[in-house]
């Protein structure tokens, strides 16, 4: 049996090592090894969306990945969202747009949208729908929600 | 449809003569929940900390009729086990816990179970480890010696005849009298006003069916969790995410059997609550695991043992008759209602009962309630418990009746809404309420008004919860800029420190955003009650009012020691404190507050209240939906939600209650269910088949906000945050009927059998 | 005097009698009066002098909040009523 | 088992009860780089092995701890470059890797122009982050009676590309699948590709599927089916059905119903009600027997019309 593996990622842009044992997941790893514990945990297997993390340009749910697998990726979390004290449209939008109750599931819903906004910088409300179906809220219904990437895509499009 | 011809989210306003109410400032949290900052339960870590999983039961109902724990406890990386036989003996009492109240016994036995297993999913055991991995192989290795017994699972099978008792102790109490009768039934009450069968003798029409409804979950996305620290001074810490840190606190204290004193709980941030984080489940393991180790050790709970773990709200059985004149007059009703409580006494038919005939002004009405025990987990309060029960039965049984009287199904209601003055069947009489504005404001909705679409159906109901008042407390300090800090008990699950911190900037003349508040811990602010019962933003905010109030008084005090006058010939406006009588003497809130060192020292405004001038809350609304008519699966076209807010503080935060209690009340119409096997096991415990509505299930949920102010707080507020989630099952079902002419009485309505409704 | 409003399950003790009016300016008095005037009152709410968990009291309306102290006026309405569980 | 004495020190004996968030087993992590590295690995495992692609069901049974995955290594397959491999080639075929995310199958030009029904099962497994990972490979190996792309795979006529130990063998997809979650690939075998042949002319293809939710759901039925047509008759045809039986089934009956005859509701009605009468469905709480195979006469009905419909036929 391996016990621990070295891992090199970067993370938000910077490089970050850690060491895993396979069988802990990429959320285990942001959370309890490296301490960003910005990405959350709802169910455990990949059916909340709270664990939302981008891989290499692409959103996963980090519960469905191992840390090992992280071996050279770029992974933004939550954290690199904001530019320093500058937060990001799709930030902005949320909060103007209380598109946020309790907040848990929050840090998915702007991965998940900024990977949307970045591919589809116009999307129709059923395209929004779709992209975030994988993301539960229980708090919001979801209206204010859509309503705070409708205009985000509109911030990002006039930025 | 992303642009609509008419208005998505109106405000109704009555009054608009405040400068921060009714505003919508950015909330003070915010930027730590959009930024991955805020700490949330399971966020929270301390310097070696150690990590607790609890072995839960696999059996309905069982005798425990041994533990061993010495494998587990030889495991490497195992720190310690506890059970029940680790709680300190105590005398048994009936606990306060907030809205709820429950025995000590029960609730020492729903954490750890001591004698008998009543659930599956029953905790049993606690084991602290190094990590999460051991303590979760550790619990394969506990042994259980277990006698299976038979289970009851629906209130039909514990109330029948020589059903397998739950508690052989347990008798029906009749209000206040012990029947002696052991029996599942732990409560049975009545309400009588007038007499029924005069009324049913007047009535030219009557309705009468039997509704079911089954057991769901409040589905918060953050499972339960608990950190807890027994320091070697005998003092115990807790973080944990709860809606009551005092309720945590005092139960803690009665179970451990330690002075409160000793006892400090600090909130975290709450992943979602919806009445399911008021009880304890995690937090008394975790302290008896760190007694024993002498390290903090944190408790997070699974998905699954969220489901099976934790409170979920009954299955329930109504039964409905109504009867009225020609003319749409009721003349009589009654409202038959049985509920599980789960394992332990304490369903929600009490509260079901003060709802279910609630906007009616009826002469006659009977309403008997049951409060059953099950082999199911003990329910918890989720979002108005217990009304959207009821309200499945007598919101459909209204309809039915107003098709058989040719009336339009509002205005049967409006001729016989509750208004103030209207003496409710329970007992009480209404104040000012909003029943009868929320009923107009839908017949003249533009939605109500609007054709449906060809083959869609249409339905309309309407809601109550009666909101509570309880103990709040806050704290304002006068910084030295103007701006205050504001400290308050009642966690925030959804916005509420920004309304409750609205209520003091109103009083003080400042910007929502000169006040910091802060929820704190149970050392640093007087008690307050759960944040629950749509109480916080009334409650609260009444003690922010009342701190304010404080604060300016004080003020006015200083101002006039400063001027050498008399405090009377002062006062305070807008942030402006002036005199009466001498123009020239002026000063704004904050060159005050410059000069509170100087002059005396600074300012603190305190409040403790237990307000009375509950307003109850009533929501209606109106919902098209279409039925695949080969499938029987049912797409929610158009949704609106009309609530009575009294004063919307925050009207953002008033919209996004009402959306998002209509979007769970979807999901419990269409698809959530506890799919029970017949050894009593739940199925689906995966966020994957317990299906909670996702974004592209729903279309946008349009609301209005109908604003009659509550007399009983000074900016009319009412709480707003539960009658929402109660009229969508009826008002859905209502739609059902109007597009396929079936009457659908058990929930949830899933494909299959709306498909079977179709066919016959 | 204050009007007390019997639920069904407690009219056993007033022999079916649904309003009684009891003398009396706070609720402990109330329900002593109407226990001397209806004897069982008393067991029936209170359990070693405090209001028994399972039973809530109203005055004119609402729920009372300063248990057996709390004030009733002459023309008031008292209820009993099962106490609730509940909570968003 | 009321009354009986039962002890108990393994309180999971379903994978559901550890459904729901468990902590992942132990396991031992390799990421070999060659066909023929991966092959030896899994060979010299004593079928402990299982590739590890995207993960998404995978990493869920790890959880679970399902003993059907008797892991005690996960083989990492995503840096071989044959399982990465998307080559539309000049007969008009298309090979995808074993280890290519859905995403990039659904973003892939040739895909979109050639093989657009692919799609229809690609964009609906999981919900958007978990097509960011899972593949068709891993949703034909997992071999879930409920695989919303096995059906597909089937009509689509998709050969699976297969090397192990004795090297390279070629099985057609219909016959992977051989009972729920078992297959045909031994555990000392990889999965390196699917190739789907030139479909010839007047081809259209379709995959449906029945769900409570409008995504993240699993298939009360689903049907996958595939049709060429010429001069207004079906020349060729294919309905394989999902979740209504141990595992995807290819309807015999349905290809007779349609093959020679020509396109109208009568046909299409024969082959839905084939489509019915092949379904084996359990009662279990996503639907009955009798519900699901109702789906089934309705699901192969919708998905011909559309397939139908793309052929450009009608």
């Amino acid at each position: 049996m391996t016990t621990k593996t070295h891992v090199q990622t970067t993370i938000n842009g910077e490089p970050v090592d850690f060491l895993c044992e396979p069988r802990q997941s990429l959320l285990e790893c942001l959370r309890d090894v490296i301490g960003l514990t910005g990405t959350k945990e709802g169910c455990g297997d990949g059916n909340c969306g709270a664990c939302t993390v981008n891989i290499d340009g692409r959103i996963v749910t980090s519960c469905l990945v191992l840390g090992v697998e992280a071996q050279g990726a770029s992974i933004e979390t939550i954290e690199g969202v904001a530019d320093g004290t500058n937060l990001h449209p799709i930030q902005l939008a949320f909060l103007e747009g209380a598109a946020l109750q309790c907040g848990i599931c929050t840090p998915g819903f702007i991965i998940a949208t900024k990977a949307l906004l970045e591919k589809n910088p116009d999307p129709t409300e059923h395209e929004i729908r779709f992209w975030l179906a994988n993301n539960l809220c229980r708090c919001t219904g979801y209206d204010k929600i859509v309503r705070a990437v409708q205009d985000a895509a509109k911030r990002m499009q006039e930025a | 449809m992303t642009t609509t011809d008419y208005d998505p989210n109106v405000v109704l306003s009555t009054e608009n003569d405040f400068k921060v109410v009714g505003t919508r400032p950015v909330r003070h949290d915010g930027v730590d929940k959009v930024t991955g900052r805020a700490i949330y339960g399971a966020d929270y870590d301390a310097s070696g900390l150690l990590h607790g999983k609890i072995l839960r039961s696999p059996h309905a109902h069982a005798k425990i009729i041994s533990i061993d724990t010495s494998k587990a406890e030889a495991l490497d990386g195992v720190h310690a086990v506890v059970t029940a036989a680790d709680f300190p003996e105590a005398a048994d009492k009936i606990m306060e816990l907030g809205e709820d109240e429950t025995k000590l016994r029960d609730l020492r036995g729903n954490i750890l179970a001591r004698d008998k297993v009543l659930y599956v999913g029953h905790a049993i055991a606690g084991i602290a480890a190094t990590n999460a991995h051991v303590a979760e192989e550790a619990l394969s290795l506990i042994e259980v010696e277990f006698e299976v017994l038979p289970s009851v699972m629906t209130t039909d099978e514990a109330m029948a005849d020589g059903a397998p008792i739950l508690h052989e102790d347990q008798t029906t109490e009749e209000l206040g009298d012990d029947s002696g009768v052991v029996s599942n039934v732990a409560k049975h009450f009545q309400h009588i006003k007038g007499d029924i069968a005069e009324g049913f003798k007047q009535a030219d029409v009557i309705v009468e069916r039997e509704y079911n409804t089954v057991t769901v979950h409040q589905g918060y996305i953050a499972p339960h969790n608990g950190t807890a620290f027994w320091s070697a001074d005998g003092r115990l810490h807790i973080w944990c995410e709860t809606q009551g840190s005092f309720v945590v606190r005092d139960s803690l204290a009665d179970l451990l059997d330690m002075p409160v004193s000793m006892i400090r709980v600090t909130p975290t941030e709450i992943g979602g609550g919806f009445g399911g984080k008021i009880p304890i489940y995690v937090e008394p393991v975790a302290a008896l695991l760190s007694k024993k180790t002498g390290t903090p050790v944190k408790i997070v709970m699974t998905r699954k043992e969220t489901f099976e773990g934790s409170g979920p709200t009954p299955g329930s059985k109504i039964k409905i008759k109504v009867g009225a004149t020609k003319e749409g007059k009721i003349t009589a009703a009654h409202a038959w209602m049985a509920m599980e409580a789960g394992a332990y006494a304490g369903s929600p038919v009490g509260a079901a009962a003060q709802c279910v005939f609630a906007a009616y002004d009826l002469e006659n009405g009977l309403i008997d309630g049951f409060d059953v025990v099950v082999n199911k987990p003990k329910t918890a309060a989720y979002r108005a418990p217990g009304s959207p029960n009821a309200a499945f039965g007598f919101e459909q049984a209204l309809n039915e009746l107003a098709e058989k009287l040719g009336m339009d199904p509002i205005d049967l209601r409006l001729k016989n809404v509750a208004t103030e003055g209207t003496r409710r069947v329970d007992g009480p009489v209404f104040q000012r309420i909003g029943a009868k504005e929320v009923l107009e404001s839908m017949r003249e909705h533009a939605h109500y008004l609007s054709e449906k679409q060809e083959g869609s159906g249409r339905g309309v109901a309407i809601g109550f919860w009666f909101n509570i008042g309880f103990d709040s407390a806050c704290n304002i300090a006068l910084n030295k800029d103007g701006t205050v800090n504001l400290t308050e008990g009642s966690t925030d699950v959804g916005g509420s420190r920004t309304s409750i911190a609205m209520q003091a900037a109103e009083v003080l003349g400042i910007s929502a955003e000169d006040v910091r508040p802060s929820v704190v811990d149970t050392d640093t602010i007087g008690f307050t009650a759960v944040t629950g019962g749509s109480r916080t933003t009334f409650a609260t905010g009444w003690a922010a009012y009342e701190a304010a109030q404080d604060v300016k008084k004080q003020c006015i005090t200083r101002a006039a020691s400063i001027w050498d006058v008399d405090p009377d010939h002062l006062q305070m406006e807008d942030g402006i404190i002036s005199s009466k009588t001498d123009s020239e003497l002026k000063m704004t809130i904050k060159e005050l507050a410059a000069q509170l060192s100087d002059t005396g020292g600074g300012i603190t405004g305190r409040a403790s209240v237990k307000p009375r001038g509950v307003g109850g809350s009533f929501c209606g609304n109106i919902v098209d939906l279409s039925i695949d008519q080969e499938t029987g699966k049912i797409t929610i076209d158009r949704f609106t939600a009309i609530q009575d807010a009294g004063k919307a503080l925050h009207p953002s935060y008033v919209e996004g209650q009402m959306q998002g209690g209509s979007v769970q009340g979807i999901g419990w119409e269409l698809n959530e269910e506890y799919f029970m096997s017949d050894e009593g096991k739940m199925n689906n415990t995966s966020l994957l088949d317990y299906r909670m509505p996702t974004a592209l299930d729903l279309p946008m949920i349009d609301t209005v906000i109908v604003e009659v102010a509550n007399p009983g707080h000074p900016f009319g507020v009412r709480g707003i945050g539960e009658a929402n989630i109660v009229p969508p099952t009826p008002a859905i079902a209502n739609a059902v009927y109007d597009s396929c002419g079936s009457r659908i009485t058990q929930l949830p309505m899933s494909p299959g059998s709306i498909l079977e409704a179709l066919k016959s | 005097m204050a009007l007390v409003f019997i639920p069904s399950q407690m009219q056993p003790l007033t022999k079916g009698q649904a309003r009684v009016e009891v003398e009396g300016t706070n609720v402990k008095q109330i329900i002593e009066n109407l226990d001397s005037l209806h004897p069982g009152f008393v067991d029936r709410v209170l359990d070693e002098g405090n209001i028994k968990p399972s039973i809530s009291i109203a005055v004119d309306g609402d729920i009372i909040t300063m248990g057996l102290i709390e004030k009733v006026s002459p023309n008031s309405e008292v209820h009993f009523l099962p106490a609730i569980s509940g909570g968003n | 088992m009321s009354g009986i004495i039962v002890v108990t020190n393994n309180f999971v004996r379903d994978i559901k009860d550890n459904q729901g968030g468990s902590l992942l087993k132990w396991i031992d992590y390799q990421a070999p780089e060659s066909v023929a590295d991966a092959v030896k690995i899994l060979a010299d495992s004593d079928g402990k092995a299982r590739p590890l692609a995207g993960g998404t069901d995978l990493i869920v049974q790890l959880r679970v701890k399902d003993p059907r995955v008797n892991a005690e290594t996960v083989v990492d397959i995503k840096k071989i470059p044959e399982l990465n491999q998307m080559d539309y080639d000049k007969s008009g075929g298309l090979t995808i890797g074993a280890a290519v995310p859905l995403h990039l199958i659904y973003n892939n030009p040739d895909v979109i122009k050639h093989f657009p029904a692919i799609i229809d099962s690609a964009s609906l497994i999981g919900g958007t982050p978990i097509q960011g990972r899972a593949t068709l490979g891993g949703n034909l190996c997992n071999g879930a009676p409920s695989g919303d792309s096995i059906p597909n795979l089937v009509a689509h006529k998709v050969i699976a590309t297969v090397a192990g130990p004795n090297g390279i063998r070629e099985i057609p997809v219909e016959d992977v699948c051989t009972g729920p979650r078992q297959t045909s690939i031994d555990s000392n075998e990889l999965l390196v590709s699917l190739y789907f042949p030139n479909p010839g002319e007047g081809f259209g293809a379709n995959y449906i599927r029945f769900i409570p939710r409008n995504e993240m759901d699993i298939a009360v039925a689903g049907a996958g089916v595939s049709v060429n047509i010429s001069n207004g008759k079906f020349v060729d045809a294919r309905v394989c059905l999902a979740s209504v039986a141990p595992k995807p089934i290819l309807v015999e009956g349905a290809s007779k119903a349609l093959v020679g005859q020509p396109v109208n509701d009568e046909s299409i009605q024969n082959a839905a009600e084939a489509a019915r009468e092949a379904a084996s469905p359990i009662s279990d709480m996503r639907g009955t027997a009798e519900y699901r195979k109702h789906l089934c006469e309705v699901l192969t009905r919708r998905a011909l019309n559309t397939a139908i419909e793309r052929a450009g036929g009608n």
